[in-house]
């Protein structure tokens, strides 16, 4: 029943979103293409977070370094091979991903993890600035949506909304990866290491080798997200990797709940929400933004996601009502 | 020589940002990203009690102090009404909580104070500076100084040595415990926490005619403090003392070495620190 | 003294205790036994209100206290010593039991821990060494002198011989009846030691699967083999 | 269950609704002139934003009371930026699919880049306020975009040249910056304004390095007491808001004002001395784009200072304000002589017209749509005298054209 229903909301969302180019306004079809890149930027986040249980603060720099690369190769005249310079932006980011982690995993995790990460997407943010050839503070504008063509059909992404679908696509795609991955083998001999590293350890997995793959992953799916992004902002700029990109993600899988699959996105939509609804209500945006988070973190511990599959298991299984909530409430102390 | 009294001047300006971060870590295993805004609400309350030109240091003292109440009680507020209520839940969510509170702090010191910036000068008796063996040495960064070093002075006794200290760290380290002996553990962790936001406030007084008042002045310090307490070892006030000394010198060396490249420093010492002390320098404590 | 009655202890969502009453008389001296996992720990951590949650009522001296916190529990003089003794590394042996001085019973004084420390010769040579540098039998030792410092009415101790050598077991038997004869200290015990609880105790409980399988004298436990048969052997 | 889904269904497609309502409301509404202003009103950019919606504010205010554009009233549609290029790109998605073809947006240059390749396919004539990057008339050139701001040559070069004039005597000057990549335009325009003059009056003046300073630093002494060994009796600052009034505290304790013969400041004006009040240094030169004192024969410039008085109370607005007002004045006045919205029509209008603001008659360059208005620098500093603590010492004026850089629309300045 819980499963039927939210494949059905599923569905339904996905429809809303392609067809929203055939009746909302502009400003909103932006607005939700840039959800979709930053709410697949957050799954690779939660990824990392969710099922590996490695926080890291500097996601925006993988985010940043999948753009720029986007945006360096299509100013260089490489649009021809839109598809081919996207590989290459994941693998960039993916490759970086994998050098600090050879480095850093083994020796830090946690908080120590966290801010290690941090201060490398600052510097990395503080350097791009000082570079001209990359246009310092006003980065990369006008960036070209270019065309692109599998076998013999070619779609313009320059015209209309055929960018905001080929978004989509996209989007929907890496979605489905991360879905294969998280729910795989893999994802479940990382859940495995997340909960017991000592038993995951005694029965044979190498967790430092499952660890590293999974930081590689997120940041190959990262520097996707933000090789997409590029052509849909057509600019770039270093603060694309500032802290507060690489705070959304943490944001948004807490807010849509961090133990879902789909809590990052939900979050990611609930928040554009949020501040798409209270664009006019300008100069006290940081009291309500602020208040409706603080609200939603204590209504909904567990994140929406939570809320809503607790509430499902409320209508669905009435009669084991108070063991369901006090299981998923309660929290387990000593 | 005189990048070494400076380097001293930011390290010491830093740690007094960074011990009630460093506290509240220690008691409730949270980074409190609210923490810098805290910081910055001490500094208005106390710009609003000196004015432009505080008397004398005294009265600027006295500002910081009564800054750091308003602060301390405002800091009992989210803990009875936002962390409390969370602390079971998930540490993550503790981020996002201080996050949100992060952002409507912020909002309201814009409608509190307006968007100008404010500027409160040094009193008289430290707003000039003085001739030590020949170098010349700004008064305020000497108060500054001093104050960083009476600060850990009295957080290090009140910490390691006097009983309430060991009653806290009790409950840090085994609040079950510490409950089962009859120690009203929910007062005593809101006392602590209290105690934590009163120091930003404090810092944001103390601090105050050394940087401008803008409602950004919390990011100022908010980066340097999380480093300096996680380079410390996390929760542990020595370190974190240990720590802001270090950034400040490496901040001074930057700009004596490598002049172009100002602030980068810190950074790439920090990576470099992580890597070589993975747990900071006097490792993790839980107070 | 103390009444327990009916009680349903969880752990999220899985039921631990089911329906359990117990009673312990002023001055009284009760055993727990049974085997690991039964749920003895759970029932002493759920008269603490100390972990689970709990419905059921306790009395105490005729009061509910269902709805205290556990510090409140403890300043009645209820105090529970754990089973894996929690003795503050950070501070010496000395601070440790003046840390219990918070649950002193209104009316009544907390021990000194000078004389503490004198009463038991065994604490006397680590009185100033920190909590983390003495053996698993002197932790035991302070863990039970730190619960006893505040004059305690009830004493629940979870099992206090895990893990210690047969020699200071047969001492510490002897200690635990010395020390709640002179506080006038009730003896709520959980065991796996059926000898040590012999020692120290007269009512016996025998708890299965989160219920009590049986209940009585010594005498009657040894009358009926068949119990230890069946609910205590692995 | 069924009745609950239903249901949900229907509240979000509500909901849903609901967000894009605004629009559909206004569309239906018609008769108003509508201009669509994008600036920062959050984060550390709303200062400044706050600045250019009052001042946008001012000039609807007027223009209305004059009886609008042709007859019709003109309504400001305001939105934030969020102090990022996609912010900014969102909001001039939403108000062109609204149907808004004139647009303000000012503040940081990298958000006006995000919106200008924009401008084509929605038909859009856009003012950008107060902008001063170089890029925005050079390579991102936009023949729809008209720049209402002052060019980092045009000012800072203009600046040089006044000190040049006003101090022969200094053969040394100083120069401190923060250490952001953009603000290099600024110390290399005032170095080559005040060589380019001192040479041609056969005189030689040596410029040194520019000391760096963290952007957002909190501690600039170790900078302050490197500027100060290096012996010069000029000084060029260039930071930028609260990290300049730091500074300047910072500064107090080494007498900074006395250690230098002529202090200078890039374009802070006003905000130091109202913050800094009696403790402003001494005397301080800043550059300003408008300063109602200045510009005495100028009733539009004195009727918008005294609406903002009557607004904030403030006597010393800064200058966006005026700046701000110029950009909805210049828009109103091409539709209303071109009795069009189109940008074809609007801009060879704008290109020809000269209507007179605030900062006197708004002409902008044809080739690149650069403006090129009179230059303002003030002198300020302490006074005791003053009830403020601070007084205005004297102000002098440059023509703005003389200094404007080579027009090179579509290609980088070289």
């Amino acid at each position: 029943m819980n499963r039927t229903l939210s494949g059905l909301l599923l569905i339904f969302a996905g429809a809303a979103l392609v067809l929203l180019p055939l009746w909302a306004n502009s400003g909103l079809v932006f607005l939700a293409g840039t959800t979709m890149v930053v709410g697949v930027f957050a799954l690779s986040w939660n990824l990392l977070f969710g099922y590996a249980g490695l926080a890291s603060f500097g996601s925006g720099g993988l985010f940043s370094i999948g753009a720029y690369t986007m945006a360096v190769m299509l100013r260089g005249g490489f649009e021809g091979q839109f598809l081919l310079l996207i590989a290459l932006s994941t693998l960039a980011g993916g490759a970086v991903a994998l050098a600090i982690g050879i480095v850093a995993l083994r020796r830090s995790t946690g908080i120590f993890l966290a801010i290690l990460t941090l201060a490398l997407a600052e510097l990395l943010r503080i350097t791009l600035a000082k570079i001209h050839w990359v246009g310092a503070e006003d980065g990369i504008p006008n960036i070209v949506r270019p065309n692109f063509s599998i076998g013999l059909a070619t779609v313009d992404l320059g015209r209309g909304n055929h960018y905001y679908w080929f978004l989509c696509i996209a989007c929907a795609l890496l979605v489905a990866l991360s879905w294969w991955i998280a729910h795989g083998r893999f994802g479940r001999t990382l859940r495995t290491i997340r909960l017991d590293i000592e038993r995951a350890a005694f029965m044979g997995v190498d967790t430092h080798r499952y660890r590293l793959v999974a930081f590689t992953i997120s940041g190959a799916i990262a520097a996707c997200a933000g090789a997409l992004f590029a052509p849909w902002a057509q600019i770039v700029t270093p603060d694309i990797g500032n802290m507060m990109r690489s705070t959304q993600p943490i944001l948004f899988t807490l807010l849509g709940g961090a133990s879902s699959f789909w809590g990052p996105m939900i979050g990611a939509f609930l928040f554009s929400a949020i501040e798409f609804s209270t664009r006019t209500l300008v100069g006290i945006q940081e009291i309500i933004t602020g208040s409706i988070l603080l609200g939603v973190v204590l209504l909904f511990p567990t994140g929406v996601a939570g809320a809503w599959n607790a509430l499902i298991a409320r209508l669905t299984a009435r009669p084991r009502r108070d063991e369901a909530t006090s299981a998923a409430l309660q929290p387990v102390k000593e | 020589m005189f990048t070494l009294v400076n380097g001293l001047t930011t390290g010491m300006a830093v740690f007094l940002v960074a011990a009630g971060l460093t506290l509240v870590f220690g008691i409730m295993r949270i980074l409190n990203f609210a923490h810098g805004a805290f910081f910055m609400i001490g500094a208005y309350v106390a710009s609003t009690l000196v004015g432009s030109a505080p008397r004398s240091v005294l009265a600027l003292v006295a500002a910081a102090v009564v800054a750091a109440l308003v602060v301390g009680v405002l800091g009992i507020v989210v803990q009875r009404f936002v962390l409390r209520r969370i602390q079971h839940v998930d540490e993550h969510y503790m981020l996002i909580a201080t996050f949100a509170v992060m952002l409507v702090c912020v909002g309201f010191v814009k409608l509190i104070w307006g968007l100008e910036f404010l500027s409160v000068d040094p009193p008289p008796g430290i707003d000039t500076g003085v001739e030590i063996f020949s170098l010349f040495v700004p008064s305020f960064s000497l108060f500054i100084i001093s104050s960083g070093v009476v600060v850990f002075l009295v957080l290090d006794f009140v910490i390691h040595r006097a009983w309430t200290g060991k009653m806290i760290t009790a409950i840090a380290r085994d609040g079950w415990m510490a409950e089962l002996l009859g120690i009203n553990v929910p007062a005593g962790i809101m006392a602590a926490v209290g105690g934590s936001f009163a120091l930003a406030g404090l810092a944001g007084g103390l601090l105050l005619p050394n940087q401008t008042l803008s409602p950004a002045l919390g990011d100022t310090f908010l980066l340097l403090a999380f480093i300096t307490v996680v380079i410390g070892g996390l929760g542990n006030v020595r370190g974190a003392f240990i720590a802001a000394i270090l950034l400040g010198l490496i901040d001074g060396l930057n700009t004596m070495l490598l002049p172009a490249y100002p602030g980068v420093a810190v950074y790439v010492g920090m990576v470099a620190f992580l890597l070589l002390w993975p747990n900071g320098i006097l490792g993790e404590s839980r107070l | 003294m103390l009444k327990a009655s009916r009680i349903n202890a969880f752990y999220g969502g899985s039921h631990i205790l089911h329906g359990v009453d117990l009673e312990v008389p002023v001055l009284g001296r009760v055993a727990v036994i049974g085997r690991n996992g039964a749920g003895k720990s759970t029932l002493l951590k759920s008269i603490m209100n100390a972990g689970p949650t709990v419905n059921g009522e306790v009395r105490w001296e005729g009061q509910s206290i269902a709805s205290l916190p556990t510090f409140k529990r403890a300043r009645l003089g209820l105090q529970l010593v754990p089973e894996d003794r929690r003795i503050y590394q950070h501070l010496t042996v000395r601070e440790n039991i003046q840390m219990a001085a918070y649950a002193t019973a209104p009316g009544r004084k907390p021990i000194p821990a000078q004389e503490i420390v004198d009463r038991f010769p065994m604490l006397q040579p680590i009185a100033e060494r920190g909590g983390g540098q003495i053996s698993g039998g002197q932790q035991q030792m302070v863990a039970i002198a730190r619960a006893i410092a505040c004059r305690p009415r009830l004493l629940l101790l979870d099992e206090p011989t895990e893990g210690l050598a047969p020699a200071i077991v047969e001492q510490l038997a002897v200690s635990v009846r010395e020390l709640c004869q002179a506080e006038q200290a009730a003896l709520l015990l959980c065991e796996q030691n059926i000898w040590f609880a012999r020692q120290t105790t007269d009512t016996v409980l025998v708890m299965d699967a989160g219920r009590i399988a049986f209940r009585g004298s010594w005498q009657e436990f040894d009358a009926d083999p068949d119990i230890k048969q069946r609910h205590l052997a692995v | 269950m069924r009745l609950n889904r239903r249901h949900f269904l229907a509240t979000s497609a509500a909901g849903l609704g609901a967000l894009a309502m605004p629009g559909i409301l206004r569309a239906q509404q018609g008769e108003a002139v509508r201009i669509g202003l994008i600036t920062t009103l959050s984060g550390p950019g709303q200062l400044y934003g706050n600045y250019i919606k009052d001042g946008s504010e001012i000039a609807v205010e007027r223009l209305n009371a004059a009886g609008g554009v042709n007859g019709a009233k003109i309504e400001l549609v305001v939105r934030d930026d969020k102090n990022s290029p996609e912010g900014a790109v969102t909001a001039f998605r939403e108000l062109t699919g609204n149907g808004i073809k004139l647009f303000a947006q000012g503040t940081f240059t990298a958000n006006l880049l995000g919106t200008l390749p924009l401008l084509e396919d929605a038909d859009v004539t856009m003012v950008m306020v107060g902008a001063s990057a170089l890029a925005l008339t050079h390579e991102a050139y936009n023949p729809r975009a008209f720049r209402l701001g002052f060019s980092s040559p045009m000012c800072f070069g203009g600046y040089g040249n006044l000190m040049a004039q006003k101090h022969p005597e200094i053969e040394k000057w100083a120069m401190l910056r923060s250490d952001v990549t953009a603000l290099a335009d600024i110390t290399n325009a005032f170095s080559n304004g005040l060589k380019a003059e001192t040479e041609k009056a056969g005189r030689k003046v040596e410029v040194l390095d520019p000391v760096l300073v963290p952007y957002g630093g909190a501690d600039f002494r170790n900078q302050i007491s490197n500027i100060i060994g290096s012996g010069a009796p000029g000084l060029f600052n260039v930071l930028q808001g609260a990290d300049a009034i730091s500074y300047y505290k910072q500064a107090r304790t080494f007498s900074l004002d006395e250690k230098f013969k002529v202090l200078c400041d890039s374009a802070n004006e006003f905000a130091i001395a109202k913050a800094m009040g009696a403790n402003t240094p001494a005397s301080l030169w800043s550059w300003t784009g408008w300063y109602p004192a200045a510009n005495k024969d100028n009733a539009v410039s004195d009727e918008v200072h005294k609406a903002y008085i009557k607004l904030r109370g403030d006597e010393y607005p800064n200058w966006y304000i005026g700046v701000s007002h110029d950009s909805i004045l210049t828009i109103a006045n091409a539709v209303a002589k071109a009795g069009s919205l189109d940008a074809a029509k609007l801009v060879p209008t704008i290109e020809t017209e000269t209507p007179q603001g605030a900062l006197g008659k708004i002409h902008f360059r044809k080739e690149d749509h650069a403006f090129a208005g009179d230059l303002t620098y003030i002198r300020f500093g302490r006074d005791d005298k003053n009830a403020n603590g601070w007084s205005v010492f004297e102000t002098a004026q440059l023509p703005g054209a003389e200094f404007l850089e080579r027009a090179t629309p579509g290609s980088k300045l070289n």
